[in-house]
């Protein structure tokens, strides 16, 4: 099969690059999540986004990936087990025009699917129960992100057929985190304490750990979406940084305007929902728009990790405002700033590159689409969970915290006293 | 004066401290510990090896109050602190000879 | 020379990328160890680990690459100096058909060299000599492990003459540093109060970054070992992914079962148990193999470490455990799993490809030569440096720490205490 | 404009990772610092260097690069702002005869400016204003970066005219940021208490994860900087690390002469040391030459940052010993090493190769031009910015820390009291 | 012999140890701690969310000294950590009962 | 009933709880601190430039006892953590007026 390709080998150096770089994302989620729990349930946030790396990867190759990217089983609604255990897997994906070897597009995507489950974990931080998250992501990488994917990054989905532009996953990944987050947190219930106690980060100096792996990683995410090594991937990859840059510099101007201080977290918050603004758009703007489009990011960014407060749902790490706000930015904000002087690939262009409303109509349908999937199919497979094995832990165990009691584990012990013996 | 010590479960800090500022004592100084007592540590694992850690964190109150209030003042921890489950901890009480506020040198139960 | 050769860009911007790649391991390997000792002794394998770059990185420019990869100097035992000081380095190397420039090979296989020393550190925590280990280290790379790439990874070398397949070092890299640290274990001697003593992780987030470090520079290590972009390097990259994933998945299952908890330094170990046990692997077997090898990895990893306490050696970090168990198991299964779907340019096929036992046999025969050889001679070098120089410290720098006593630093100092005066 | 370019895919694979990797260094970078500062402005250390990426990023394509690279505006001093706004960027620079989308060159050198002005935050640790800050690194981008890139990386500059040699930024980066350290380090005047007090490391870990993304994103700054992945990166890549290796090598033996301690920042240190005098050179000597010049910039490194207590100005993490020696070290030797075996494409030999001392003088030219100019330069906007809205805080401020009263937060809260409430 | 504890703010150390040195007092025990009091702790932000950290770090520091010594002492360490600004701090004095020095067993003022 | 507090060597803890298991004594607080004595600290080196650290770690143990109880524990701890090395550290004894077990109210020594 694949001989019937042609393997470009600088696209194909690309794309693995991009993989491995995508991986490192999660490990980077984790750091930066488990710098911003309190010292008692560190360790719980690096383990749940490490398992869950292993959980989907296996879900994954056993038959997500078939079902995102298999040949359609009809409607654009879903792939068919074709690619299932990755059989057949050196196969060209239908209507894919890769010069890359497919079972690097397949890691790719592995990668992506991986992060966006993991993203989950900063909602349910502090009192999520460990195998039934492990449970609940298993599921939901089936149910929630396979289908998503299907329907918007395999040419033959039927948001893709209809034209819906989504670069890199601002559907796929940011909005349906986002949503699928909002669900879990009201799966989940709040924390004991919240909104009144300030639950502050442990440790930011972890956090931006985390941050400088997940600015690092998304040129692969990002330019890697090009799937080749060429121009597109050059403007998408300068593209992304710039929007990480507005992103971060709108996020800590609301934010010194509003408290009299520029805080790392918020550079750090603001640099993400940058990334997450572009991410749909990375491939169809030029680097001005990349620019607003990052600002924008950031700004409402900022403006929606307090919506919680007002709402009352605790999505403890602000994947909504985060991940969900920015993803709607971004792929609302393709809809003016596509252009094909960018790429000349896209079907519809940009109100601003004289396309007129018609391509912000399917971005809207997608966002809407989008975030009704994911919050209504999350919340149905979050229940399921919660009530069969549960999903949430006691609240001895919340006030315990997570580490000790759960992982039999502390964080740290930069001390002298705490030594134990062994077999005693 | 008195010196009031108290060993507590942190996470009744909050509520120890609110207790006070209700009967209108507002100076302590707090140390975060490690106490041994009747309520066994945790049990860790290690690569497969498992421990006990034989020492459970509490913080350590310290504050020096007016002899009239002293009892007060226990009681009031007493009362903040308890969860009714073993470690809820101590508090005692010593006497204290002499207190200065350093940033004016007052002396006695007016530094307090 | 190098006019001669065709050069391909994709796939020299592949393995220059994932020399680097490799490269990042050992410090990802130093955080991984650092995390993992306590507090007292932090800093003695930090920088452990940087000097054996250093030092490792020297002797392999010097003549160890030469050693391993020049001509063969007789019978498959070993290279001659002919590529000495890196002399004559742009030549190919004798029976490589290398699309990259030879430079691009000889840094790759140094970062192999560095990382494989490096892995020694993590045996003689809280009591090696710092400039005792370093002489160890320049020895051990020219005596053990010079020899041994020559054997398996140069064409010429007398075990890759017979068949032996070893896709990325899983005898030259893991076997060898298992056995190589076993022997250390026993030249060393136990630390004052172990087993008895706990000894836990001083900061397990430190011990997570180096696991990411790891886990993301381990595409590089593996796949770029197909040192091409190309099919077999996204193999080798997907399964590598996936053995990790169910490395980790073993580990923590079995420790689940044995003390009800699943632990975040189990996630991690079990992750590099997969990747350990995937390494000679991942460039001969399928996706499924490589899910099957991995989590036989993870589940060996975590039997294998309790194996310290019973035999009564102190294999401080778990070398033996983990990299010598998980690379007998990956070694050993490529001779079922090896087959020629995957990669066509193998001689012999694992039985399961129809190859029948031959190949398991060969791969039995590396195990136990590479165990051999590695074990004595390290054990002899051991020794040597032990008599001369003197590889442990006295007992009281060891209940002191070597950080303070040794390098006259202390890790941290988050207080307000300890504020000294220059010059007083 | 790029229809008529030959887009080479490996290639642009190679300098599109590069460009991750050097923007990944700026965050390694923050880490490296901060954990060398005290635990009172830790966070300070790390939000400057964030925020500072996004100011560099946005006024480098706004204009600053269009300043470095744009059509010549007369004389070889400066370019035209052809291609502001990143307008037109799709075309090649002027004499750069390239096989990457004139993008991704945008993108790579993009991150050398960030990192630069980056490496001033460690001159103005504990006392400098955060907006004042700012303000200057944009202004210093435009008024001494760009030129300075300009007249020794932009073929038509003046000093690449004249045959200076720089392959990777000695001039640019190194003695650049090393003389605009010294002039900043005189604006900003002594901390409190220097040089009395020790302020010793907060955490030397985080301090090391820095180390490590710094020597592996260096990979990309000196390999990329072939701007193609083949042999001459090859080359630029092993002398890369070798330089980096002598570098470790040379710091600890004098520190271990000096004090009888190898310390582990001084390991970090001496690897920094050689991979600055490395940058310069690696494109143009071969690897024992880069042994050499590695070595050398480890020695001097050293001693150099000995002198700011003689000389009594407040660098505090010492830009000027390690960058500014370190970057004479390298550019003046590649007068001596430079050689056409490495790299055909040199105009004047070193003297080693026959050269003899003609390229010495061009080098030491460009030496005694970039300190003079980034020195008075930076002087000149660093007291502007002082007079006007200030460049650092008040001694209240210093001595309470900047992370609490400047951004409202603290690096760390592992234990139990700190917990505040929101909203009362 | 009295135990004198004292609660300075963390940068006074260095003033205050110089100042016993002078009177010829070099043994102490220090301890990190957070201070309530007058002093108000500062606001932090976290993602928009503004709080107050109630506590102050502060540095608490333990002398057993000899019964004539101790108003000594105290004055050294009142005058060496005043800045005279809030929360600068408190010294109290507690009699002690007896004193052993582990490495000798000396025992009373021997053993300070 | 008398408070025991003992500054000892932080790696003697494990001999030092176990003497104090042997004659039946539990309970007790411990916390990380600083001690300054006759014991030098160590000298560090921060790029090239040295100085020393003039604290050095410690643990102190709080034990309150009955009053028959503490000439014993005091010479528990003494013996376990000696070495006979300068900073060996120091143990003293204060009184207390009262004791309470924040869990049960108990009072005086029966809630030691
Ligand atoms: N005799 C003692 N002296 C000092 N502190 C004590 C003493 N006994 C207990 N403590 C402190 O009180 C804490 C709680 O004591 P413990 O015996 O566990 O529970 P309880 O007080 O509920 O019986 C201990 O962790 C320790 O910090
Ligand atoms: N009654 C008290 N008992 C124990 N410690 C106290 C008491 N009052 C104050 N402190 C300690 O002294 C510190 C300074 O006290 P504060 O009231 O803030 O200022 P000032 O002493 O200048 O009036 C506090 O942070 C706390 O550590
Ligand atoms: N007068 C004192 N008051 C309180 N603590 C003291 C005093 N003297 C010493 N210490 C504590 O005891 C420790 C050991 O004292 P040091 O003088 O170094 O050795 P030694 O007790 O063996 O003579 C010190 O580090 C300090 O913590």
């Amino acid at each position: 099969m694949l001989r019937r390709m042609r393997v470009d080998s600088g696209d194909t150096a690309w794309v693995l690059g991009s993989a491995a770089l995508v991986l490192f994302m999660t490990p980077g989620l984790a750091l930066f999540y488990s710098g911003m729990v309190r010292s008692k349930s560190v360790l719980s946030m690096l383990v749940q986004n490490l398992a869950t790396i292993a959980v989907v990867s296996v879900v994954w190759a056993a038959f997500a990936y078939s079902l995102a990217f298999g040949p359609d089983a009809g409607g654009g609604l879903i792939g068919n087990l074709h690619f299932a255990g990755l059989a057949h897997a050196n196969q060209p994906v239908p209507g894919l025009h890769l010069t890359v070897p497919p079972l690097a597009f397949a890691s790719f995507q592995m990668m992506f699917a991986v992060i966006t489950a993991a993203l989950l974990t900063g909602t349910g931080a502090d009192r999520m129960r460990f195998g039934g998250f492990l449970t609940f992501a298993a599921l939901w990488v089936v149910v929630v992100y396979a289908p998503l994917a299907h329907w918007v990054f395999a040419p033959t989905g039927w948001l893709a057929q209809r034209g819906v532009l989504d670069f890199a996953g601002g559907n796929v990944v940011e909005i349906d985190s986002g949503a699928s987050a909002l669900a879990l947190a009201l799966v989940l219930g709040r924390r004991h304490g919240w909104p009144r106690d300030a639950m502050a980060p442990h440790s930011l100096p972890l956090t931006i750990v985390g941050a400088g792996i997940l600015w690092f990683g998304w040129f692969g995410f990002n330019a890697g979406s090009a799937l080749a090594a060429n121009c597109l991937a050059s403007q998408a990859l300068i593209g992304t940084q710039l929007a990480a840059c507005t992103g971060l510099l709108g996020w800590i101007v609301v934010e010194r305007i509003r408290t009299g201080h520029a805080t790392t977290l918020g550079a750090a918050s603001g640099a993400v929902a940058g990334l997450v603004a572009i991410t749909p758009a990375c491939g169809f703007v030029n680097s001005v728009a990349a620019m607003l489009i990052g600002f924008a990011g950031g700004v409402v960014g900022v403006l929606a990790v307090g919506a919680k407060f007002r709402l009352g749902y605790d999505d403890s790490l602000d994947v909504v405002g985060v991940h969900g706000a920015g993803g709607v930015v971004g792929t609302l904000l393709v809809g003016l700033f596509a252009t094909h002087h960018v790429n000349s690939a896209i079907g519809a262009r940009g109100a601003f590159d004289g396309g007129g409303v018609h391509l912000v109509g399917e971005q809207a349908l997608a966002v809407v689409v989008t975030i009704g999937w994911a919050f209504a199919m999350t919340w149905l497979v979050g229940q399921l969970v919660q009530q069969t094995i549960g999903l949430r832990v006691s609240e001895e165990i919340e006030i315990e915290g997570l580490d000790t009691v759960v992982h039999a584990e502390s964080a740290y012990d930069f001390g002298n006293v705490r030594a134990g013996r062994i077999g005693r | 004066m008195k010196l009031v010590t108290a060993v507590i479960k942190p996470f009744k800090l909050d509520d120890v401290k609110t207790a006070l500022h209700d009967i209108g004592v507002a100076g302590m100084t707090i140390a975060e510990v490690q106490g041994h007592g009747r309520q066994r540590g945790h049990t860790e694992v290690y690569r497969g090896a498992e421990y006990v850690v034989d020492f459970v964190p509490k913080l350590r109150l310290e504050l020096v109050v007016d002899d009239a209030d002293s009892a007060r003042v226990v009681a009031a921890i007493e009362t903040a602190a308890r969860t009714g489950q073993i470690g809820d901890g101590k508090v005692w009480t010593t006497p204290v000879d002499d207190l200065v506020r350093i940033r004016t040198g007052e002396r006695g139960p007016d530094a307090i």
